[in-house]
């Protein structure tokens, strides 16, 4: 291709009107199950509309998730499909994008920015997020010491989560928080972790952590210490494992986010504007998340609930 | 003590005592050092030597004792401050950039330069082409040091003393590894600098060589100073008891050879020079040796005697030519095999190729046999302690006990310790590769004492060396190679000290 | 790397040196001096565990104790391993990498390895499990070793590429995804997986045992047999090991194979605790490694060092990073304390050579001295 | 640590033999095969181009190279960096950190600083930012340079002190949060920032040209000056360059700010680029940089290796990533490859010494003939 075929204009017009041609999917690392169950949703759909898609991770380091974004209008992708890695140093990289005149379709995180994306379609994490605490609380019976295991400080989710969790649990007067600790998203940390904070608090009756792989650390830590039946275990997520652990009773419940959904979404919308130039949807689309609990678990498949 | 001429010195230290921890090496020295000569400074190892050099030089400050230059007081602050005031050194042990070019060499550290941030390259090669040239060593000023013979890298060393245009030009061992014609070259330069004023001191075991050049000599013994001299006034004899307090006679005491059956025979041995491939270091050599045999392997620089040695011990592979231990056929292997055969070798340099610097004496000594120790797969520390204190006993290492570090040894005692390894894995055949190099007189006397007695016992010594006086004192067999070749042999007593030099090609030019 | 003098470490076996001191007062002074140095580590950890024991009563308690011992046996392991290639002078920067490997094949073989030729699927029995991770990270650490002693690659490259390989090919076999049941089955038999992390005998964890196990082998090793000495011949100088006959490549090739092991029965019980194997386990755990040999005072040039100072080194990063989590310290701050304490234990580290230097120097007079000449014994 | 003397630079000793006998046209084959090996890392370059343009017309083109080499500019800058460290036998693991650091830095001042004593709050202009987050970067190296060259701590472990001690700093000034908007405002006059990572000059991205202005400034300090020489000195021969004078201490030093300047500098660009500043960007950054040093041909030992190198690897690296991701290679394979190639690389190199050395030799030999002495039998 020459050199000035970038310009927004006329990729614009080449771009319009038939389908074909390249998605690009950028998610967060693919070993967390949860951004995997995403990004294979939406190549399988890309595919099924008939688009050539590449997936690549940007490993949460927005430097790599930039170069990523620039490869994709390198390759004048009609669409991208981004669960992003930071809710500001996105902004930049995605604007380049929609000057490039490829449209950006955020899946799962949102930006601090609106008009740049041609939509931001997210869980909506503070609303799980009060779902969870919710349930949470009603199994510790709206009384008791609870732990919170935070994610990787740096990340949105991670802060709407706690602040969601914290805004329905301050509402209780005699729950009480009695350590806090981020695990960086990672089981073994929220294992050693909650190992470890189980040795000042041998008598917490909860734990409420920023993610299903950390719920399950802080399970694993709690049969540890032979504690499985007095103290409850709130996750995020979905994660089929986190399923199994609902079944077993080792976790109270989990949250939903309808992943899978998501980004099959953010792909027909993709679809829609390649072909008729717009998606005839708002730019912020909240989709709910669904609590899982012990009744519903038995539909729970990869980051979706078979009603 | 003798006169010593009337000229003002150049540079003198009065009074010098150095304290290192608890090892008191220079005591009360006081020493002059006269424009225009040669003042020769013998010494066992340890005596001190190099430390006087070191304080002179600005690197060690005397811990009690004052330095005077030209006749003022003067407080050292570094080596820079030394050479910045016209007293430079070549030290004992090389100090170059292998990975730098010969010119980058010569300037480290006084760059030239012409805008005050470049170095000016062109400058510095011309003038570095000039020093070579004038020690007779015709290499490219681009040529990086780290593929240097180590003669070479000797002459570079002396070429960056050449280059500071010194008034004090200390010289301490400048000649362990260089050839005969190498010293030649640099004893006239010498004198061209004595004639232009300039104070030389030199260091050097290398006896006839150092009193060659000498025009005063001063002997240090255990830190001080025992004796002084014009040259032409004493002998080596007269130096060697000053140094030793044993007269030289006594030195070399070799038994007459009882040989035995033959043991090792080589045939048409060649090797290639693990430097260039194009060239061959050993260019097929035969030799028989016979149990209870001392043999020398002279020669110079470069002659092959290393790889030869080194093939033996089967760290070289054999291009081709075969090796026969007691008849029978020695397959090429490693250097543990050759070790379980009784081909054990003694190499060149101690501190590269000899010592494990991290390991205390006793670990050093029993490295090589550690397997006569194993019991049920442990290593039995009594049965090695008892074979380490035994052997330190036989060779008298002098050192605190098996547990001291190897560094506290002085060069002799390590070197004993290297011989003592080789040792513990009672060979049939020591090889040993210039064993007395940068070794005083008494040390020396002491190794051949050692290898004459292992001779007795039935081994086979062969030894390299590139001494004349040890070629023709020491062994029972003189093996002269030059080129990779062995081009004569000489039984004991029957060669006179020109006629090998003739054959080692050393008298040539 | 690093060829400054300034990681050289003076006369290095000053240690023993310093048994042979010439009794003057200054040698009893330095005695003393010396042997405080010497239990530098064992102080800083006992100082570690009373400041932590004053702000939290929680945490000097039997139970605690052996929880964060438990945390400790990971790295204590890969510390282990490290401790050896570095006291031969290399370095080992895939044994994180080979942490997750080894809880992947684990996780493959336990819930069961379909051979599609035969459309079988193969269930081994857990010791077996076991024993094929192990192997796993031998194979590993014979790459490492093959690269390192046949084709001369700079350990810190050989194995940096390792790092990347194996941590490649764990989430490649596991396809990034996470083994979530490794209890196995009872009808399959492969049941006791979980025994390895959270089995206990007569009240001590497992893990533990393992540790000390390991710990107790390799003490022997590089204390008593031929092959802990070449390790510390090689590292102290090749050359000459290699003039005195020492195998070299193939002891070379052999640490990194044990590096490989120890990484790989960390990886394991790790997957045993969690029950579940995750291809990304381990990440920047050879960093923990290199600190915790290094905080036990050994020198990363090679030839000195030793494997209770490596131990003591894994505690005291251990119960400093649990302590920090007892206190409810911010994880930023934990980080900032972590590089404080490697940089300052080795600060530590450098003092004590420079006096044991000393030390060694006055026992080297003492050998010096009777090598000059005795004229009357003439 | 890596006292291999597998990986010392400089020629090989007897330990590898030469089995087939010397040849004549032994000299010419040996200029040629070392003619290839100079030139490797460029082929390899080229060939790494060939191939992907083959496999994607997307990736030979004008838009697509200068993007790629956009992404380089960062590792390049580090690498730069790096190099000068690892010459002088050294290695900086904290450059990563400081990457991070050096954006904090930015983010806070960019959003204004507040002075609660006077309680305003202060925005500088943008170039006084770009100084201060470049003289922190400098800061670090200081502190790492004085506790190699004044505490004798190990260059490994110091920065890997650092790495830790920088990234908590990071973290603990930008409470973890990410600084969004670095564009400044017109009214507080500190606008342009992003002209760092966004703008152009002449259709030449900033960033390029920054990352050639360093190379350029590297190539003539490391050749030109007498500095340079005394980084090669130090690498070579510490002991040696001390006792020419060489102010070893002040040089090192020197050598790691230059380094954390340079990791600043990418700091910046990246936080330029994004409009936003994250503490936690650069990690991992270190191991890129010291791949591509490596895979430009320099010895970890120290002083072997020059900068067109280091930036060579740079591309390979950065230019690899970039094709895999175009071909949409799967992140795990990407990860394999990786690791594989550092090998390579590496290996190459190794044969590379072994014939330079060998050739350099001959050059040596041939020119003292003359005063060689000839055989008596002759
Ligand atoms: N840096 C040092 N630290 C401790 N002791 C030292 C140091 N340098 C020298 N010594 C000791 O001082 C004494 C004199 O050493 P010196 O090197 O001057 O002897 P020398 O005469 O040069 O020996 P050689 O002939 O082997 O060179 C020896 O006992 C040596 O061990
Ligand atoms: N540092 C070195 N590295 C590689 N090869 C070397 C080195 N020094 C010398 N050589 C090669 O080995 C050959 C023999 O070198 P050396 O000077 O040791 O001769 P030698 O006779 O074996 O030594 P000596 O006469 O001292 O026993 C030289 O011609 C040179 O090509
Ligand atoms: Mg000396
Ligand atoms: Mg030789």
């Amino acid at each position: 291709g020459s050199s000035d075929e970038g310009s927004s204009s006329e990729s614009k017009t080449t771009a319009a009107k038939e389908a074909g041609g390249l998605i690009a999917v950028i998610t967060p690392p693919v070993d967390n199950p949860f951004f995997k169950a995403e990004a294979d949703a939406a190549v399988a759909k890309a595919k099924e509309l008939g688009y050539e898609t590449s997936a690549a991770s940007h490993e949460d380091d927005p430097n790599k998730q930039s170069e990523l974004i620039d490869a994709a209008i390198s390759r004048k992708a009609k669409a991208i499909i981004l669960d992003n890695a930071g809710a500001d140093a996105t902004i930049g990289p995605v604007r380049k994008a929609k000057e490039a005149g490829i449209p950006v379709f955020l899946v799962d995180r949102e930006i601090n920015a609106t008009g740049i994306a041609t939509a931001q379609i997210v869980a909506n994490n503070s609303q799980g997020a009060q779902l969870g605490a919710q349930e949470f609380v009603k199994a510790m019976g709206g009384k008791g010491k609870y732990v919170e295991l935070l994610g990787k400080e740096s990340d949105t989710n991670a802060g709407v989560r706690s602040k969601g969790y914290n805004d329905v649990i301050s509402q209780v007067p005699e729950m009480k928080k009695v350590a806090e600790q981020s695990a960086n998203w990672d089981q073994q940390e929220a294992f050693t972790k909650m190992e470890t904070i189980l040795q000042r608090n041998r008598d917490i009756d909860g734990v409420i952590a920023g993610n299903d792989t950390m719920a399950l650390g802080a399970v694993a830590a709690i049969k540890k210490a032979g504690l499985t039946d007095k103290i409850k275990v709130a996750g995020f997520d979905g994660s089929p494992d986190a399923g199994q652990a609902v079944e077993k009773g080792e976790m109270v419940a989990t949250v939903l986010q309808p992943a899978a959904l998501i980004a099959e979404m953010a792909v027909e919308q993709a679809d829609q504007f390649i072909k008729t130039g717009k998606t005839g949807k708002p730019e912020k689309q909240a989709i709910d998340c669904v609590l899982i609990n012990e009744e519903n678990v038995g539909g729970l498949g990869v980051f979706a609930l078979e009603q | 003590m003798s006169a010593v001429t009337s000229a003002t010195p150049v540079m003198r230290a009065r009074a010098i005592n150095k304290v290192f921890g608890a090892t008191h090496a220079l005591r009360g020295v006081d020493f002059a050092v006269m424009p225009g000569r040669v003042t020769v400074l013998f010494g066992e190892n340890g005596a001190g030597k190099s430390t006087l050099m070191k304080i002179l030089a600005g690197i060690e400050r005397p811990t009690t004792g004052t330095l005077e230059l030209f006749g003022e007081p003067v407080v050292l602050s570094g080596p820079r401050d030394a050479a910045d005031r016209g007293v430079s050194i070549i030290h004992q042990e090389l100090s170059l950039f292998p990975n730098l070019s010969i010119a980058d060499n010569l300037y480290m550290g006084r760059e030239r330069s012409r805008n005050g941030f470049t170095v000016d390259q062109r400058a510095q090669h011309a003038r570095t082409r000039e020093l070579l040239e004038r020690l007779e060593e015709p290499l490219d000023p681009k040529t990086p040091v780290g593929v240097l013979r180590l003669g070479q890298q000797q002459l570079v060393e002396i070429a960056k003393a050449l280059l500071q245009e010194a008034r004090v030009l200390i010289m301490d061992e400048p000649t362990s590894a260089l050839s005969a014609p190498e010293v030649e070259v640099l004893f006239r330069v010498i004198r061209e600098l004595t004639a232009q004023g300039v104070a030389i001191i030199y260091i050097s075991h290398h006896m006839e060589e150092a009193l060659e050049i000498a025009d005063h000599v001063v002997v240090l013994r255990d830190g001080g100073l025992v004796a002084e001299a014009e040259a032409d006034e004493v002998d080596a004899g007269w130096v060697v008891e000053r140094m030793v307090g044993r007269s030289q006679d006594e030195l070399y005491t070799a038994a007459e050879p009882e040989t035995g059956a033959e043991v090792l025979a080589v045939d048409d041995l060649v090797v290639a020079d693990p430097g260039s491939a194009v060239r061959r270091a050993v260019d097929g050599v035969s030799l028989r040796l016979h149990a209870g045999e001392v043999v020398a392997l002279y020669g110079l620089m470069g002659a092959g005697r290393t790889e030869l040695l080194e093939t033996l011990a089967g760290r070289l592979q054999a291009a081709s030519g075969e090796i026969r231990l007691d008849g029978e056929q020695v397959p090429p292997g490693s250097i543990g095999d050759r070790i379980d055969l009784g081909l054990t070798l003694v190499p060149e340099d101690r501190q590269r190729d000899g010592l494990v610097q991290t390991m205390s004496v006793g670990e050093n000594m029993s490295l090589a046999s550690l397997g006569n120790y194993v019991r049920r797969l442990l290593v039995s520390r009594d049965a090695e302690r008892e074979a380490v204190e035994r052997t330190m006993k036989d060779v008298t290492v002098r050192a605190a006990g098996p547990k001291a570090p190897i560094g506290s040894l002085s060069g002799g005692n390590q070197q004993k310790v290297v011989l003592s390894k080789a040792l513990l894995t009672n060979p049939r055949v020591l090889l040993l590769d210039e064993p007395t190099r940068g070794i005083d007189v008494g040390a020396k006397a002491e190794i051949f004492e050692l290898m004459a007695a292992q001779a007795k016992r039935g081994l086979v010594v062969l030894f390299a060396t590139s001494e004349v006086s040890e070629a023709l004192n020491v062994p029972d067999r003189i093996l002269v190679m030059a080129k990779g070749r062995i081009v004569r042999e000489f039984r004991r007593g029957t060669a006179t000290r020109e006629e090998v030099m003739v054959a080692s090609g050393e008298t040539e030019r | 790397m690093s060829n400054d003098t300034s990681t050289t470490a003076g006369p290095p076996t000053g240690s023993e040196a310093v048994r042979d001191l010439p009794s003057t007062s200054e040698g009893r002074r330095l005695k003393v001096i010396n042997l405080v140095l010497e239990l530098r580590a064992f102080i800083a950890l006992f100082v570690l565990i009373v400041v932590f024991s004053l702000l939290s009563d929680a945490y000097f308690t039997w139970d605690n104790l052996i929880t964060m011992t438990r945390h400790v046996a990971i790295n204590a392991l890969l510390a282990i391993g490290m401790l050896m290639v570095i006291l031969k002078g290399g370095i080992d920067l895939s044994v994180g990498s080979i942490v997750g490997l080894a809880g992947v094949v684990a996780g493959v073989l336990l819930e069961g390895l379909r051979v599609d030729v035969l459309n079988v699927v193969i269930y081994p029995p857990v010791w077996a499990v076991v024993v094929l991770a192990l192997m796993v990270g031998a194979g590993v650490g014979w790459i490492n070793g093959t690269l390192v002693s046949r084709f001369n690659v700079a350990p810190f490259i050989a194995t940096l590429g390792m790092l990347y390989v194996a941590r490649g090919v764990a989430l490649l076999i596991s396809d990034g995804k996470t083994y979530p049941n490794l209890g196995g089955s009872e009808q399959l038999g492969n049941t006791g997986f979980d025994w390895l992390g959270g089995g206990e005998i007569l009240g001590i964890p497992v893990s533990i045992l393992i540790m000390v196990l390991f710990a107790v082998a390799a003490i022997v090793l590089t204390r008593k047999t031929a092959f802990g000495r070449w390790i510390y011949a090689i590292g102290g100088n090749e050359r000459a090991a290699e003039l005195a006959g020492v195998p070299v490549r193939k002891a070379k090739t052999r640490v990194y194979m044990i590096s490989g092991v120890c990484a790989a029965m960390a990886g394991l019980i790790i997957a045993s605790e969690l029950t579940s194997a995750a291809p990304q386990a381990g990440e920047t755990f050879e960093l923990n490694a290199i600190a915790a040999v290094v905080i036990g005072g050994t020198s990363l040039m090679g030839g000195r060092g030793n494997v209770r100072g490596a131990l003591i080194g894994a505690f005291v990063i251990g119960f400093l990073a649990d302590g920090l989590v007892i206190l409810g310290v911010s994880t930023f701050w934990q980080i900032v304390i972590k590089g404080s304490v490697i940089i300052l234990a080795v600060i530590l580290d450098q003092s004590q050579q420079r006096i044991q230097g000393r030390a060694a120097q006055m026992a080297a007079a003492k050998s010096v001295t009777p090598s000059g000449p005795a004229p009357a014994s003439a």
